[in-house]
This record gives C-alpha cells, structure tokens and sequence, in this order.
C-alpha cells in the first residue's frame, strides 16, 4: 500500500534518515518505535510529502511519487495524518473542521459534505459537538475530531504521530479505542506511539527506528520477548 | 446645458475672476502667513485674524477674488510659495535682496522696525554692540536671524517671535530677542515683561511675494494696494490694530533693510 | 490649583470649537493614515512572506528606511522634498506620509501574525490535500488577520498621536491649533494642557473599544 | 538621477561639520533620555507589582497619561508650560522630556520582563526558603534585567528617531539643523535626504550593536 | 511527619481541595493519583505553603503551622518540592542551583555549601555537569539536578509533583531510579505520578483524589487488585 525505499533525508548537514526501508502491506497496522530524535516523525512526514526526500523512492497504492511532476496536493489527500499537537483549525466549528477539505478539495456538495462528516463524528463518538469550536473540547475530543477530520479524505493510508503523547492519561484510552476500532475495520495504519499496549494488541509489526536507519522488526511478540538488535533491548527496558 | 454654459459666462465676467492669474483654485486668493505672528497673523479659536489677513482680505476683494488665508511655517513659507500651495505669502514678510532671487515682492505694504527686545531690567545690554556672544532667540529664516548671526553663535530658534518673547520673559533663558518693534509692542501690552533697546536699528518692507513668473498676478496686486492705501480701507485696517497707519513714517536718515 | 483649573476651563470654553474642527482633521489624518498602511502594510508583508528574493529585498529596504528615520523627517522629505516629482496638498502630504510610515509598522504586524500561525496548522491543511493558495486563503490568513486586529489598534493610537507631527507643514489639527493658541492667548500652560487632554480623551477612548473589541473575540473563542 | 547623487553629494560635504556637531547633540539627548527613562521606569514598575493599591494607582496614572499624549505635547507642555514651577534649558527640557516619555514605556519594559518570569521560578525559589526579598533580587531581576535589554536597546533607538522633535524647543539637533538648511539653501530634497541618512546610518549601527548584544545573550544561554 | 486534617482550598468560587485528611508518617513513600484537575498539585502545594488552604490544618514533624504567625520561609525549607517543569534557574549553574538556597538562607558558608552541592550533583549521577547551563542538560538531567537542589535544603519530606511527565519516556527511568534510591534512605515522601510500576515497586501506600477528596488510600497490592470505590476502579483501567 506504501511503500519507502532507500529513504535518505537531511537539514542541512545533519543526516536524519540513512536509508530506510519499509514495505506496508495493505490493511497492515504497522507501529514505529524509537528514542527521541530518531527520525520517526521525519519518516512519516516524508510519507505524507510534508518533507521532500533527498534520495530513494516512495510509491502509494502502487504509482512510484514522482515529487517533481506529480501533483503533490492529490497525493497528500490519500496519506491521512493525524499529529500530536491535533492542529486542528480553531477558527471553524468541529464539523466545519471535518468538512472543509471534502468541500474545497474534493469539491464536494457542501450539504453532502455534512452528512457525511456528522457520520464520521458519530463513528467517533462526538456526534454532539458538531457546532463546538475546538477550543471547548477536550485534548482526547479533540484528537478524535482531527481523526475524523483525516478520514473524511477517505485516504488509503493513515499515518499517526504520537497521537496520544500530549493527552493527560485518562483520555488516552478513549483515542486509542478509535484508533483500535480503525485497524479493524482494515485501515492501513504507521503509527508512532509510546504506548506498548496498544503495540502489543493493535501492531501486525513493530519497527525500531535508531539514529535513522531501522534496526528491528518483527511482530510484537518476536519484538518484545526476542529483540535482536542491542539498542532494542535497552529500549524495551526503558520503556516498560 | 443651458445651466452649465450660463453659469461659466458668470465665472468669468466677473471682474479680475483671475482665470489668467494661475490661481491654486478659480476665484480664490490664497495667501500664507505663519499664524503664530500676533497681531499680525494668529489664530484664536481655530480663527485666522490679524493685520495681515485684514490686509490680504482687503486685496482680494478689491481684485474680485474669494481671499483665502492659510498657515504655514515661517521657516518653509517660500518653499510652499515655490512648490504652489498657495498663491501668495502675506505673512509680514520684508523684502531682501535674497529672497528676491526666489520671489517677487510687491509694493511694501507696511514699514517696521527691526528692534532687540530684553528682559525687563536687563542692563548689560544697552546698545546693538552688546548683543555680541549673547544667546538671542529668533524665527529661522526672517532678516532678525540674519541680524542675529552677525554677533553670535549661540541663537535659539522658534517658529514664533511671539514665543521667543515669552520665552524672553523667562528668567535665564535667552538675552535678548530681535523681532518687528510692533510685535513686541504687543507683546508688552499683553503683560509680557520685556523692553526695547533703544530706537529700531532699521526699517524693514513687508511686501506681498508671489511667484517669479506671477508677473501678472503681482501686477494685480499692486493695483490693488495702491486701491486700498487710497480709498481709505487701509487706513481703516491699520487704525483698528495700531491706532496709526504704518506707512505714515519719515524714511528720512534712517536704514531701509534691502 | 483652583484659580489654575479655572483658567483652564476658560481656555477649553473659549476654544472648543477650533478644537472639535481640529479634532475632525486629527481623526481624519489618523484614519487614513492607518487604512493606507494597512494597504501598503499587506502588499509588503505579502512581499516579505512571498520567497521572491527580490521581493523581500525591495520590501527589507523600505521597512529599513522607513522604521530607520523619523517621521518627522519622512512628513517633510514628502512635502518639499519630493515637489518636483509631485505636488499635493498639506492634509494629504501628511496623510500619506503618516500612511507610508505606517506602511512599514503594519507589514511588520501582518509578517508577524501570519508567521505566529502554528506551522502544524499549514502542515494540518496540506495534509488534507489543500493547495498553497487554499491554505492560505482557508485557513493561515483567517487566523492571521485576526490576530492582527489588536495591534492595528493599538498602530491607530500610535497614529492619532503622531498625526500631531504634521502640524509642521501647516495642517490645522489638534496640535497646530494648540501651538497657536498658546502664542496668541500667552497662556502656554493652560492651552498645552487643553490639548494634552484632548489627546488623552481620544486614545482613551480608542483604548477602550479596543479593548472591548479584544474581549468580544475572546469570548468568541473560548 | 547621477545629478541628484552629485548635489546630494555636494550638500553632504558642505554641511557635514555642522551635522556631526548636531549628531552630537542628537546622540545627548537619545543617551541622558533613555538613562533618566530607566531610573524612572524602574521606580514605576516597582510600583505596580508593589502590591499596594495607591501606589500601583499612581503608577497607572503616570503610564496612561505618558502614553495617551503626543510626545511633541510633552515637550512643549515641560518646555512652556511649567516654567512657573521650573525653568529649564531647552536642552535639559528637550532631555527631560524625553526622560518622562521613555519612563513609562520602560515601566511597562520591565514590568512586562517580570512578569514574563516563569512563575515557576518564584515557586522553586520560595519553595527552597527564600523569601520574597530574596526571590526578587536573586532569582526573578537577574533574569527580568536580561530580559529588558533587547527591548531597552530597541527603546534607545525609537529615543534616537524622537529626539527629532525637541527641534521645535530649538534644540541644534540633527533634524533641527536640517530644517534650517533646507529652507536656507532652497535645497529641500537633498537636505532631508541627508537627514536621513545621517538617522538611518545612526539607527543601523545601534541595531547592529544590539543585534550583536542579543546574539551573544544567546550563545550564552545556549 | 506531614499530616494534613481537614484540608479546605477554594480559587474564587471553585472549591478544589473539599476536606482532605493525609497523615504520612517518616519514612513513608505516599503515592498520589487521579485525573486531571482532581486538585493533586494543589494538594502538594497547600503542603508547601506556595497555596494557603481555607480551612484544616497542616502539621509538619509535630509542628501545626499557623500561617499568620509561622515564618513560612523557614517552614518552606524543611519541605522539598520537586515540579513538573523542573524549575531550574536558567541563569545559574547547576552547582549554583544546588547551593543558592543553603548559601542565601541556612547561610552556609561557600566552600561548605560547594562541598555539599558536589556530592549531591554525585550522588544524583552529575558530578560531571557541576558547571554547566541547565539549557545543556537533558530533561533527566535537569530534572535529577533539581532533586539534588531540593536535597541541599535538608528537607524533612520531600513532595514530587509528577516529576517524569515532561520527559521523553527513555529518560523517565533515570529519575525514577533516584527517587527510588532516596525512598530506599529512607526519605519520607509524597509523590504525585502516572507511572504505575513505579507506584507499584515503591510505594508504601497509594491514594486516590477524586474531586477534592480522597476516596481511596491503600497499599499498592489492595489499590490495584481490590479498589473499593467505583472511580478508582475506573481510573485502574484508564491507565493500566
Ligand atoms: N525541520 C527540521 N530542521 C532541522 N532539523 C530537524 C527538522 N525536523 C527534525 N529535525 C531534526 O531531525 C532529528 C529527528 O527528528 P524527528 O522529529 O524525526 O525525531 P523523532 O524520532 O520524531 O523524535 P521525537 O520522539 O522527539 O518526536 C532531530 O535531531 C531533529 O532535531
Ligand atoms: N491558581 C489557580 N487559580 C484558579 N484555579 C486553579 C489554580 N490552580 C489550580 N486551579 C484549578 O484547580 C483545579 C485542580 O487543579 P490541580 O492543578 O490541583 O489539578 P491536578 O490534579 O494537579 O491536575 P493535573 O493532573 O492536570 O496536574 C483545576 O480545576 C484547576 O484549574
Ligand atoms: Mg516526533
Ligand atoms: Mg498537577
């Protein structure tokens, strides 16, 4: 479904990916794991085009990127990305969060638009916020909203970035509920997470990123009980 | 149409409409002073009056115009004459042969002297000699600062020699102020502390200066005048602020500024 | 003090109708003053965000220029300076240059706003498949401009205050008249106090709708 | 335009002596006017975050009525106006006045400083022991004083463009040496054209010294 | 050593803090939960005398605090109190941050106080950053430097106000090891955390705020397996 080959990305003299690659399979939930400063947020953010690639290919639902010729902006459409941060928009309500780039990209019928995206904040579980403006909400009710938000581009793949990371605890579980109920309806998912359990019960593999090359991966079983790589096993210490 | 073409036909039988006179604005006389000149020009209340505007009415109704006065700083006023944003300056300002190479002067519409003002009970300074290295104060660009010039370096200037006089009044500020006898005349009847020494150094020509290639506009004005000195109406206007008529002077022995 | 009081009150009810004339020509200086640089404010702020070398170089050099010298400096170069270019009246000399100095504050808040606009909402719309011009327009610039109303305000102020300076080329406003005044009355304290409130009253008063203003929106946001 | 660039030339040359003495002059002011507006706005800014109503009362007085009038206001007010209280040089006035208007700007400098402290750092300090005294002289200024001196720097060069306004008391500063050439020489376009380099070139080198103050603030913080 | 009784604190009209009664004996390691807002930072902080409590009373090794009379400084430094954000002082060292307090207010003198700062920077694993910026260190560092500051005081109990929630998770472990090794000396301890394991290993006891009230206090074992109020039940699997 997306594939990375050879992905080699720098600012300036720093190097932060050194080739990597990664085959996602369709309807694949994949989980990224890795210290601090590893290059996971970059890996997703060249997935999604937010950052061009110095060298290597990605190729989406089988058409190879040409970065150059294509028309970027469809490609991004089909990459759904969810950020820590939300970023959802805060001058528009909830729902006009969800139905603005069916509207103004898609050029979906504006009554359309709305239909579907009071289905997809109900499939969220926030059916009654529809005409709340963000900052009323919640941090766990806002990233639902920002996942809604992505699914109503329909995309082909899903790409999360810590997702729960600036949640207090408590609302963590109700994010990684909708996230869980997304794997199993066959959404193909990177998702770069802390969050050992929800790896250990959602991930079909779980790929170790060090200093921006991947050094693990492996089902979540083989991951955690027999870790290859040195660097993972400290981490998995770290971490649980 | 019958409006539009009868009513041009009026614009311009009335008398010197000054369609020919290169005016800022058809029918109207705009004319400058600083404003900050009393009594000559001044504003009270958001009012221009003063002697020179009494006098700039009185041209301009004799040449048929609407007169319209205006301020401008004493320091840019030719520079506004010369960069058209008004027609003429009638702002007491004497006629020099310096400025006659940016302007034409009319006729002079009055004589003053040109006189140093000290603090009351001032002593050390008797005569114009004295004037040597003291702080005088004056308005940039007038005949007083280049009087001033001659005898010291340590001048303060304003935009008004009516301030400068105030300020004169003030304990340690300034030595002495060189300005028009009338103005600190008027200074004085207004309360203000200061004194003149001795007689006016000099007389000065306030004229009227247009633009140089205002020949005809300048030609207008002095027909004017010479109108008003005769009919009386200047007589008028000087009585009502002076209590004499300022031409009325023996130019007999005494120095004329050119 | 009381006898001072009095005598300032004989000033102000002598001289307030000159002053509310004045006051129409300080506001109007002000206002035009603040929509032309809002105009100009945007075209160079757009220049400065634009990535066209040569556009944010043109527009460095004139916020450079202008934010390098006085006002003072930039009403007077306008009015005699440039006459043989062209020649305008003192109102509008003053206008536009209270226009043109404001030009270069107001790019500087537009740059700003639009700058202080969380990168992670631009990243959020090209994520969803918004073009340049529809993350702009949709969702930096809605943001941006209203970030940028408080400090507009705040520039009108500024504005209402500098406009004071153009009493130099001979514009009737509040301070013109003021200075006047006080020559021709020899009554400088009472009639420089009379202005100073005139003054005072007015930014106090833009102050306060200002304020009121800054509240509504946060209401509207919480 | 080569003709321009030869007279603008010809009355830089002609005039430099007398400027460089007016720059002197300009740079007086700008130094005794941000020195005395430090002492000034360091004392009011106590006052506010005093914690005693009256005092933070006057305080707000002071800062409302500074900033709510024009600085050429100020001037003249000081200048004219209370010459039965105090008689002043122009100079010293001109300074004065300048001192006043900066106080309360570097008031709210440095109240804005203090209070831009991390709350943080007061709990830990007094979370340690020490008390408010300590807190506020060994924890919170160190930092707020650091903190003030970018907008200090950037305080002095608004000074450096305001002190064109003390021309109007006569003060021989650049701008008012600039007035009288202009109208002297007939020359208006090139003489504020060299005002204004002599304000640009004077305004580049103190925001290219603060520039370098605020870099080394950096490195060594980094 | 700390025992709060019947602790009252209200912000304006909100009443946070509705009747609180904590006894944490020497030696203790008391564990502090609940969701975001129930009022645990406040409660630590009503403890320092940063907040000042409507109603109840604090007593502090025998000594009931009356708020009116007590020098609170003094009170303040026999109470360490670790934040959040750490709180370093940005524009000291960290040996100067270590002996500020014991220079300025125990008046130690400067070669003691070093000697002092030296071996707590040692014992915390930083005799090597004695003199550096904190904007050098790590978050872990950073945050192992405060406790050292805080210890420099002497405290007789030392409170923690999440002290790993601002940490990237592979530098938690390093600040919960020496917390770990200061409850192991013996320090008597209130520590407001989401890291369960932590809870579990090192707590002599856990408590659960909800609402301003404690509604659950417990060792761990009971805490976790046996919950007897509903909330508390509900939290366990939230965060668990
Ligand atoms: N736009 C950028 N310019 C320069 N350096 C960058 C940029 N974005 C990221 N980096 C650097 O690239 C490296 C990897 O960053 P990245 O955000 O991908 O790490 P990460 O694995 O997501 O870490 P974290 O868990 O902290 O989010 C870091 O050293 C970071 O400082
Ligand atoms: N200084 C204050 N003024 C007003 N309200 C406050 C103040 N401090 C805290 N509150 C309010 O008191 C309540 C409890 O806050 P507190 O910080 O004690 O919660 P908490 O349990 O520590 O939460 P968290 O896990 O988010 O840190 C919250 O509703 C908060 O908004
Ligand atoms: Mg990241
Ligand atoms: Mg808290």
């Amino acid at each position: 479904m997306i594939i990375g080959e050879n992905i080699h990305k720098s600012f300036g003299d720093l190097e932060v990916l050194k080739g990597v690659d990664l085959h996602v399979k369709p309807q694949e939930v994949v989980v990224l794991v890795g210290v601090s400063g590893s290059g996971k947020s970059t890996l997703l953010r060249c997935f999604n085009f937010l950052e061009m690639i110095n060298d290597g290919k990605i190729t989406i639902d089988g058409h190879t990127v040409n970065p150059k010729k294509d028309n970027l902006t469809k490609i991004r459409a089909e990459v759904g990305m969810v950020f820590q941060h939300f970023n959802l928009f805060p001058h528009k309500t909830v729902l006009e969060n969800v139905i603005e780039a069916p509207i103004t990209v898609k050029k979906m019928k504006k009554e359309a638009a709305k239909k579907l995206g009071t289905e997809l904040l109900e499939k969220v579980g926030l059916g009654d916020k529809a005409n709340v403006y963000p900052s009323k909400l919640s941090g766990g009710q806002k990233q639902r909203v920002a996942i809604a938000r992505s699914l109503a581009m329909q995309p082909k793949v899903m790409l999360f970035d810590e997702p729960t990371s600036a949640l207090d605890p408590e609302l963590v579980g109700e994010v990684l509920q909708v996230m869980k109920q997304l794997a199993e309806e066959g959404m193909t998912m990177v998702v770069v997470t802390h969050e050992m359990k929800f790896a250990k019960e959602v991930a079909d593999r779980i790929i170790m990123i060090d200093e921006g090359k991947i050094i693990e991966s492996a089902d979540p079983k083989n991951f955690f009980e027999n870790p290859q790589n040195e660097r993972t096993k400290q981490f998995i210490q770290l971490v649980e | 149409g019958g409006d539009d073409s009868s009513s041009s036909e009026e614009g311009s039988s009335t008398e010197g409409g000054g369609s020919d006179l290169n005016l800022l604005e058809e029918g109207k006389f705009t004319t400058a002073s600083s404003g900050l000149y009393k009594p000559f020009s001044f504003e009270e209340g958001g009012n221009l009056d003063g002697f020179d505007i009494d006098i700039g009415n009185a041209i301009a109704e004799e040449m048929g115009l609407e007169p319209n006065p205006v301020t401008t700083p004493f320091e840019t006023i030719i520079q506004g004459l010369n960069t058209n944003r008004f027609d003429a300056i009638i702002g007491s300002m004497s006629k020099t042969a310096e400025r006659a190479e940016q302007v034409s002067f009319s006729d002079p519409y009055y004589y003053s002297g040109g006189a140093i003002f000290v603090r009351e009970g001032t002593t050390d300074i008797q005569s114009v000699e004295d004037l040597t290295d003291k702080k005088i104060g004056v308005v940039g660009q007038t005949t007083y600062d280049t009087v001033a010039q001659e005898y010291t370096e340590d001048i303060q200037y304003y935009s008004s020699d009516v301030v400068a006089l105030q300020d004169l009044a003030i304990e340690g500020r300034l030595d002495a102020v060189i300005t028009a006898d009338v103005v600190g005349f008027e200074a004085q009847n207004e309360g203000l502390a200061v004194e003149m020494i001795g007689d006016p150094l000099w007389v000065e020509q306030p004229s009227i200066a247009v633009r140089k290639d205002d020949e005809a506009l300048l030609e207008e004005i002095n027909k004017a005048l010479d109108t008003i000195i005769e009919n009386g109406t200047y007589d008028e206007i000087s009585q009502k602020w002076f209590g004499r008529n300022l031409l009325d002077i023996d130019l007999e022995g005494v120095e004329v500024l050119e | 003090m009381p006898e001072i009081i009095t005598t300032v009150y004989d000033v102000f009810m002598r001289t307030y109708p000159g002053f509310l004339e004045a006051t129409v020509v300080t506001l109007q200086l002000t206002a035009i003053g603040v929509i032309l640089g809002t105009v100009i404010g945007l075209v160079f702020a757009l220049m400065k965000i634009s990535g066209s070398k040569i556009l944010q170089a043109i527009a460095n050099i004139y916020i450079t220029i202008i934010r390098g010298t006085p006002l003072i400096v930039q009403i007077m170069f306008l009015y005699f300076g440039i006459v043989e270019l062209y020649t305008m009246s003192n109102f509008w000399a003053g206008a536009i240059a209270l226009g043109v100095h404001n030009g270069a504050y107001i790019a500087e808040i537009f740059r700003g706003s639009i700058q202080g606009i969380d990168p992670g909402q631009r990243e959020a719309s090209m994520s969803l498949g918004m073009d340049r011009r529809q993350t702009m327009s949709r969702i930096v610039f809605p943001q941006a401009l209203r970030r940028s109303i408080p400090p507009l305000g705040n520039q009108f102020i500024i504005t209402l205050k500098d406009s004071s300076l153009v009493y130099i080329i001979g514009v009737a406003e509040i301070f013109s008249l003021g200075n006047r005044e006080a020559a021709q009355s020899y009554q400088p304290f009472e009639s420089f106090l009379v202005v100073a409130l005139y003054y005072l009253v007015l930014v106090m008063i833009f102050t306060f709708l200002l304020r009121l203003y800054e509240n509504k929106l946060d209401v509207d946001r919480a």
